[in-house]
C-alpha cells in the first residue's frame, strides 16, 4: 500500500479543519440556517419561483479564507492541498449543513484541474478570483453517462455552440459558471458556459432538500468562445472519469459530517428527553441504534479519508476507495437519518425540530452520483476479470 | 372480496352497497386529498369529506353494525362489507376517522346512553369532527405521564394542560381527553373525559407544521376550561382502562380511515414495480437490477404477509394467543410503509430530489412525501420502540421494560 | 379470491393438528430427540458412516395414525385431506424437529398424485401401506432444474434403464423407493427406483443438520419395470411443475413449527435468566429481537397457510404463494436461528443446549429448494410481463 | 505493508522478520489447524504449536517491546512489524493467545516484579499456556456478577466456584481469575489473581462441546484450591479495574492471536467472490446474480471500512473520544465474520448442507463451520448486547441499561 498511514492528515490539515469548524459554528451555526431556510415552510415549498439562498458576505469570506482555491494546483495560483483536506472541508460544510455554493464549486474544481488545458487553467484562475462554479454533467437519468450527456456540441473556429438539457445541475442559481459535458457525434467535451450567456435558462426544480438549490438548464444555441473550453470533443470522458472520484470522496464526507451531527444532536436529545422515568438512552431501543449510528459514521468516514488519500497518492485505487466510501456513506446517511427523526419521537416529526434539515440534506446526497446499491454494483463489476 | 361466505342478509347489503357506491362517487376534486385523512387541513377538503361521509351514512354505509338507538344500523357484519365495497370503489375515504375508529367504540363501551345518544349520531354523519387528547410534549411514548389536569369543582371539572399530535383539532367540535386528577399513582390517577373544543372559552388550537412542510395536526392549550361531569367517561380513576379500550381499537385510524379510498398497499408496492420499470439505472432500468427486483420483493412478500395475517387472525384455531396478531398491526403496517416508501426514493435515485409541485417528480413525489410522512406513522400513537415492549410484555409475557 | 376465508382450516384439520401436537409431544419430546441425535457428537459428527437414526416403531404409529396418507387422493385409498391439513402436520412436525421420513414422504405423495398414471397410483398404495419414499430430483447444483436432472432414462419396451447421479435426497436410507427424474434426450420422465434395486448405490453426505440423513445416489444401469414409470418422458416437468408448490409449502411450514419453537424456547430462557439484576426478557436489546422473530413466524405461518389453499383451490395462484411462503419462511428461519443461539448467550453455544439441534435443521430448510432470494427471484420473473 | 514508515532500527527488524520467517516456516500438519488457537484441543496440533511460537520467541519475534528484565526484547513498534510479517508469511498463529493478548499486559501493569520475572518468559516461550477465568454460569455477560470466591486464610487465598467459556484450559499451567472477596459492593467487592491450573488440587478442567461439534472450551471447578497472596494482582477490591485492563487488551484474542498465520479478513472475503464465481443459482453462477453480488459488496465495505478504522484510530486529529474506535472492534469483527460466513452458506445454497468430511462441501465445509463457530465470536466476552451497552455508556455519555 503506497499510502501514507496517517492518510496525509498532518498538522496543516488539521489547522484548516479545526478552523473551518470554528468559523462555521461562528457564521453559519444552526440558528443561521433554520432562519434562512427553515424560517417558513410555505416560503420553503410554495413560493412561485423555488428559493435559492444565498449570503454573498459569507462567501466573501470563505473565499477569504482561501477554501475554494484548496483544490486549485498551486500552478493555476491555488494552494493545492491534499485531498484529505478538501475531504475534511466537506465534511464541516456537511455537519453544518452549509447553505453555500462551496461544495459544488470543490466539485468543479476538482474536475478543471484533471484537465491540462488553457481553458480549465482560465476557469481555475476565475475560482481562485472568487467566483463559484458548478458541474453540468448529468443527463435526464440522474447519474452521469458518457453514453449520453443530453447537451450536444458543435465545435466551430471560433469555439462551439451548444445545444440541448443538462439536468440535476447543484446550486445552479448561485453561481459565475457551468462545466458543461457536451458531445460531439460519440465525443464528450467540457465546456465553460457562463450562467449569464444568452441562451442559457436555468430552470429551478423544486427540491425536498432545504440547504441547496437544484435546477435544469438548457442551452439554446448558445456560443462560446476557444477560449472556454476546458476539454476538446474526445478528451471530455477522461477527464470526467479522473475526477469522479473526487466527486464522490467531497459528497460522502459530507454526510460523514451531517450524521456526526445527527448522532450528537440525538444523544443530547437522549440524555435530556424523560419517559417512563428515565432519559431515553437508558433503553436500549435508544442507546442501540444511536451506536449503530456511531458505527456506521466511523465506517464511512475512514474510507472517505482513505478515498482522499488515495486520490493523491495511489490514483489507481483511487475509484475503488472512493466508491467504497460513497456506498458507505449513503448508506449510514439513510440509516442515520432514519433513526434521528424516529429517536426524536413526535417533536422530530415537526417542522420546528431542526433534524428535518439534515435529514432532507442527507438523503439528497444519499442518491447523488448514485446510491449504495449504484456503488457496489460498479464495484462487483471490477471483481470480474479477477479470478 | 370475500363474498363467499355473506350471509343472504349480507348479499344483499353488499350488492346494495356497491351499486349505491358506483353511482355515487364523487367526482374528484381538482386539488389533490393527502395521504390520509388525519392530515387534511384545506376547508375545501373538509366540507368535500364531510359532505362525503354524510352521504354514506345515510347510505346506510357507516356505522351499519351501532345499534339503532344510537344511530346506527343495528346489523352484524355490514361494516367490513361497506369498507370492503368503499376499497373496491375507490371513493374518497371517511373524514371522522378518529371519531369512527377511536372515540365512537369508546364512548359506547364506558359512556351512558345519553352521552351515546347526544354524541354518536352526529359523529356518523360527520356534523361533528372529534379529535383525540392523548400525547402531551412531556408524555409521548409514556401515555400514563399526562399531566394535563382536571380538578372537580362542583358539578364541573377545571382543565388546564397542553396537548400535542392532535389531528384534526382545528375542525374538529369534540376531543377524548385523558386527564390527570391525582398525583399519588401514575395509572390510577388518571381519568377520561369528553371535552368541547371548537368556540370554547380557554381552548386554544395551534396547528403544528410537520417535516413535509405541510399542517397535519396541533397542540391544543387548556387554559381553565370548564366541562360538566357529565363529560366524564367512566369512573374517576379509570382513565387509562378507558384508553386501553380507545387504543385497542385504534389500528387503522392512522391509515385506512376505518372506509375506503386512499392508496391501498397493494397499489403501493404495484406502484414501486411500475416504477422500477421506468427509472433508469447504470445503463438500464432499475427493473434489469436484480438486487433492485429482490428488494421490491421483500416488500411485497411483506405485504402480502400481512394481508394473509389479517385473514388467519379471524381464524380461531390458528391462533394460539387472542392479541398476538391484533397488537402487532401498528407496526407492521407502519413500517412496511416506510421501508416501501424508503425504496420507492432509492429507485427513483436522482429524481427523489424532486418534490410537490415539480413537473418531473415521479409519481407526483409521492415516494419523498410517503416517506417522510412515515414517520408520522412509526411515532404517533405509540412509537415502534413502545410496540415491541406491548408486544413483548403482554404476549411473550416478559418483564416490563420500565 | 377464491379461496376461502379461514385457509379450509376447519375442525377436521383442528382435530388433526391438535392430536398431532399432542402425539409428538409424548411421543418424540426434546429428551427423545436428545437422545435419539445429538447424544454424542463423535457419533453425529464422525462415525465411519454418517448416521440415519431411523425409530420403526415410531414410523409405525405414524402410518397408522394415517398421517401418510393424508395427501393420498381417496380415489388411490387415501384420506385426502386437505393441503392445509398437510401444512399443519409438518408445522407440528417442525415443532418436534421431528426425525422421520413422514416430510419427505409427504413431498414425494404430493408429486405422485400429480401424475394421472398407472404406476404413480401404485406407488401411492404402496405409500397407503405404510412405505416411505423420497424424491430424487435435485442435480448436483442443488436446485430442481429441468434442463438438466443429473440421470438418463433409456425407455424400452419393457420398461427403463436408469444412469447417472441424483444429489441431495433427503432421508434416502429411511426410505423404501425413489421418485427419480430423469432424462431421455430433452424430456424429463419420472420413475420409481426401489432402494435396494440392483445398480443403485446410496453415498450417504456428512450433514450439519442432526435431523435427517441426506445422500447422493448413483444409477448404474438400473432396470425397472414399465409398472415402475409414474410419468414418461416428456410428462415429468409437467408432474413436477405442478408439485412445486407443494413442496415450498412443506417445507415453509416445517420452518414455521421449527421457529415456534425457538421463540418459545428462547423466550422461556429469557424469563428465568438473570443478569444485571434482572431477567433478562426485561431488556430490549433482548426484548425486541425475540418480539422480532414472532412477527417473522406469524408472516411465513399466514402465508404458509395461504399456499396451502391456494393448492386446493387457486392452482393458477399456487406457485406464487408457495414462492412468497418460501421467501418469508426461510428468512425467518434464517433469523430466529440466529437470535435462539444469540440471545441463550454461552449456554446457547454449547452442544448440551437444544437449540443447536433446530438451528441446523432450519438452515438446512432454508436451503432446500432454494432460499429466499431464489424464490424472489423467481417471484420478480412473474411481474416482468404486467405492466 | 505499512514499511514506509519503519524507522531504520525498524526497517531492518522488518527486514530480519521477512527472512526468517521464510526461512523457518514450519512445513504444514497432515491434520487441518482450527480456525483459531483458542479451538485447539489436540495434543499434536499444541506440540506443533508450542515449538513454533518458542522458536519465533527464540527468533525475537514474540513479546519485542516488552521490557528485556523480564524476558522481553526491549524494542518499541517492533511487535506490530513482527506481526505483520507472520501474516504476510502465512505462518501458523501463535497459540499462547491469552496469554500474550491478555495475562500478559495485565501482569505487566498490576504485577509486581517479581510475578513479571517468574511468569512472562515462559509465557512467551509457550512453555506454560495460560488462560482466563472470568464468565460464570450466573455471571456471563455480567462479569461483575461473579460468585467464585477467594476467602483469606493466613497468607494464602482458599478459591471456590465454577467457571466457563475457558479456552485452552485442558492444556494450560496458570490462569488469570477474578474472583469475589466481598458482598458488600458487587465492584469492589471483586479480586484479581493469578491461579494455577494443571496438576493443582482441587482444580477440575472439563472440556465443553461446541455446538460446532467440537472440543474448544472448558469449564472449570475450584474446590478448595489454595493459591499464596503473591498471585494476587493488585489491591484487594481493586479486581474489576485489572479486569478492565485485560479487556482493552483482548481485542484480537478471540480472533487473530496477536501474531500471524489464520484467514485474515481478505482472504474471507475474497472467498465469498470466488464461491459465488463457482456456484449455480439459477441457472448461471450465483456470481452472476445482482443481488449475491450486491451482498457480498456489503461484506467487503464493511471489512474495508474495519481495515481504515484502525488505520484512522493512529491518527490523533482524526479521533475525538479515544475509546469511541477501540471498544468497536470486538463487535464489528464478530458480526463481520457472522454475516459474511452466513452469506458464504446462503450462496453455498444446498452444498451449505455439507459438513466436515464431506468431500463435496465447498472449501473445506468452511461456510457453514465459521457461521457456527462465528456465535462464539459475538457471545464470548461480552455479547454484541453488552458491547453497544458499552459504547453507548462509556463512548455517547448515555444512562447505564442496568
Amino acid at each position: 500500500m503506497a499510502q501514507p498511514k496517517d492518510f496525509g492528515f498532518g498538522e496543516d490539515e488539521q489547522m484548516l479543519r479545526d478552523s473551518a469548524r470554528k468559523f462555521l459554528a461562528d457564521n453559519a451555526g444552526i440558528e443561521t440556517l433554520r432562519r434562512s431556510v427553515a424560517h417558513d415552510h410555505h416560503e420553503a415549498y410554495e413560493s412561485p419561483v423555488p428559493p435559492a439562498t444565498y449570503d454573498a458576505d459569507l462567501w466573501a469570506k470563505m473565499v477569504e479564507l482561501g477554501w475554494t482555491t484548496l483544490a486549485v494546483p498551486e500552478s493555476s495560483g491555488g494552494s493545492g492541498m491534499k485531498m484529505v483536506a478538501v475531504a475534511a472541508l466537506a465534511e464541516e460544510a456537511g455537519r453544518a449543513a452549509l447553505v453555500s455554493p462551496l461544495i459544488t464549486t470543490l466539485l468543479a474544481t476538482c474536475t478543471l484541474r484533471e484537465a491540462a488545458s488553457d481553458g480549465a487553467r482560465a476557469a481555475l484562475t476565475r475560482i481562485v478570483g472568487g467566483e463559484a462554479s458548478a458541474l453540468a454533467i448529468t443527463n435526464a437519468d440522474g447519474v452521469w453517462d458518457s453514453a449520453d450527456s443530453g447537451v450536444t456540441a458543435k465545435v466551430t473556429k471560433k469555439g462551439a455552440t451548444l445545444n440541448g438539457t443538462v439536468h440535476f445541475v447543484q446550486d445552479a442559481r448561485k453561481v459565475a459558471f457551468f462545466v458543461v459535458a457536451a458531445k460531439s457525434g460519440k465525443k464528450v467535451g467540457l465546456y465553460v458556459v457562463n450562467a449569464d450567456t444568452p441562451g442559457v435558462t436555468i430552470h429551478p426544480d423544486r427540491i425536498v432538500d432545504l440547504t441547496r438549490d437544484q435546477a435544469h438548464i438548457t442551452f439554446e444555441n448558445v456560443t462560446i468562445p476557444a477560449t472556454q473550453i476546458v476539454a476538446p470533443a474526445g478528451e471530455g470522458e477522461a477527464v470526467l472519469t479522473k475526477a469522479m472520484p473526487a466527486w464522490l470522496t467531497i459528497v460522502a464526507a459530507d454526510m460523514c459530517g451531517a450524521g456526526e451531527w445527527q448522532l450528537q444532536t440525538t444523544t443530547a436529545y437522549a440524555q435530556m428527553r424523560k419517559q417512563f422515568d428515565h432519559p431515553i438512552g437508558f433503553f436500549q431501543a435508544v442507546k442501540h441504534p444511536l451506536v449503530n449510528m456511531m458505527v456506521k459514521i466511523d465506517e464511512a468516514r475512514s474510507l472517505v479519508y482513505a478515498a482522499a488519500c488515495a486520490i493523491d497518492v495511489e490514483p489507481k485505487s483511487a475509484e475503488r476507495y472512493a466508491r467504497l466510501a460513497k456506498s458507505s456513506a449513503s448508506d449510514m446517511a439513510a440509516f442515520c437519518s432514519g433513526r434521528s427523526v424516529q429517536l426524536h419521537g413526535g417533536i422530530g416529526f415537526t417542522w420546528e425540530c431542526d433534524v428535518h434539515i439534515y435529514f432532507k440534506r442527507q438523503k439528497h446526497n444519499q442518491m447523488l452520483f448514485g446510491d449504495g446499491l449504484f456503488q457496489r454494483s460498479k464495484l462487483a463489476d471490477m471483481f470480474d476479470s479477477a479470478a | 372480496m370475500d363474498a363467499k361466505k355473506d350471509t343472504p342478509e349480507q348479499a344483499e347489503f353488499r350488492d346494495h352497497a356497491r351499486r349505491w357506491l358506483r353511482e355515487n362517487k364523487p367526482a374528484p376534486l381538482s386539488t389533490r386529498l393527502p395521504e390520509y385523512p388525519i392530515e387534511v387541513v384545506s376547508d375545501e377538503h373538509r366540507r368535500y369529506l364531510c359532505d362525503w361521509q354524510k352521504k354514506c351514512y345515510q347510505a346506510g354505509l357507516v356505522a351499519c353494525d351501532y345499534p339503532k338507538e344510537f344511530g346506527g344500523g343495528g346489523h352484524s357484519g355490514f361494516q367490513r362489507i361497506a369498507s370492503q365495497e368503499m376499497g373496491a370503489a375507490g371513493t374518497p375515504y371517511l373524514i371522522n376517522v378518529i371519531g369512527l375508529n377511536m372515540a365512537a367504540p369508546t364512548i359506547l363501551h364506558h359512556g351512558s346512553d345519553e352521552l351515546k345518544r347526544k354524541f354518536l349520531p352526529p359523529l356518523f354523519a360527520a356534523d361533528e369532527i372529534w379529535c383525540q387528547g392523548f400525547s402531551e410534549p412531556n408524555a409521548g411514548s409514556d401515555l400514563a405521564g399526562a399531566q394535563t389536569s382536571a380538578v372537580r369543582s362542583g358539578d364541573n371539572w377545571i382543565l388546564n394542560g397542553h396537548k400535542v399530535w392532535t389531528s384534526l383539532a382545528t375542525f374538529a367540535s369534540w376531543m377524548i381527553i385523558l386527564c390527570r386528577t391525582s398525583n399519588d399513582d401514575k395509572y390510577k390517577g388518571l381519568t377520561y373525559y369528553v371535552t368541547p373544543i371548537a368556540n370554547t372559552k380557554g381552548v386554544t388550537v395551534r396547528p403544528l407544521i410537520k417535516i413535509t412542510g405541510q399542517a397535519g395536526f396541533n397542540e391544543v392549550l387548556f387554559e381553565d376550561v370548564v366541562i360538566p361531569d357529565a363529560y366524564r367517561l367512566d369512573e374517576v380513576g379509570n382513565g387509562w382502562q378507558v384508553a386501553m379500550t380507545t387504543l385497542l381499537h385504534e389500528r387503522g385510524a392512522a391509515e385506512g380511515a376505518g372506509g375506503g379510498g386512499g392508496d391501498t398497499l397493494e397499489e403501493r408496492t404495484a406502484g414501486l414495480v411500475r416504477l422500477a420499470k421506468r427509472m433508469k439505472r447504470n445503463g438500464k432500468t432499475a427493473w434489469d437490477d436484480a438486487a433492485i427486483r429482490d428488494r421490491i420483493m421483500q416488500i411485497i412478500v411483506r405485504a402480502e404477509g400481512m394481508r394473509q395475517l389479517y385473514r388467519r387472525a379471524r381464524v380461531g384455531g390458528l391462533i394460539e394467543h387472542p392479541m398476538r396478531i391484533p397488537l402487532q398491526g401498528k407496526l407492521l403496517i407502519s413500517e412496511l410503509l416506510q421501508d416501501a416508501s424508503a425504496l420507492g426514493m432509492e429507485i427513483a435515485g436522482a429524481h427523489a430530489s424532486l418534490y410537490l409541485g415539480d413537473a418531473n417528480a415521479p409519481d407526483g413525489a409521492e415516494w419523498p412525501l410517503s416517506y417522510l410522512n412515515s414517520y408520522g406513522i412509526t411515532i404517533a400513537a405509540g412509537t415502534s420502540e413502545v410496540q415491541r415492549n406491548i408486544l413483548g410484555e403482554r404476549v411473550l409475557g416478559l418483564a416490563k421494560s420500565k
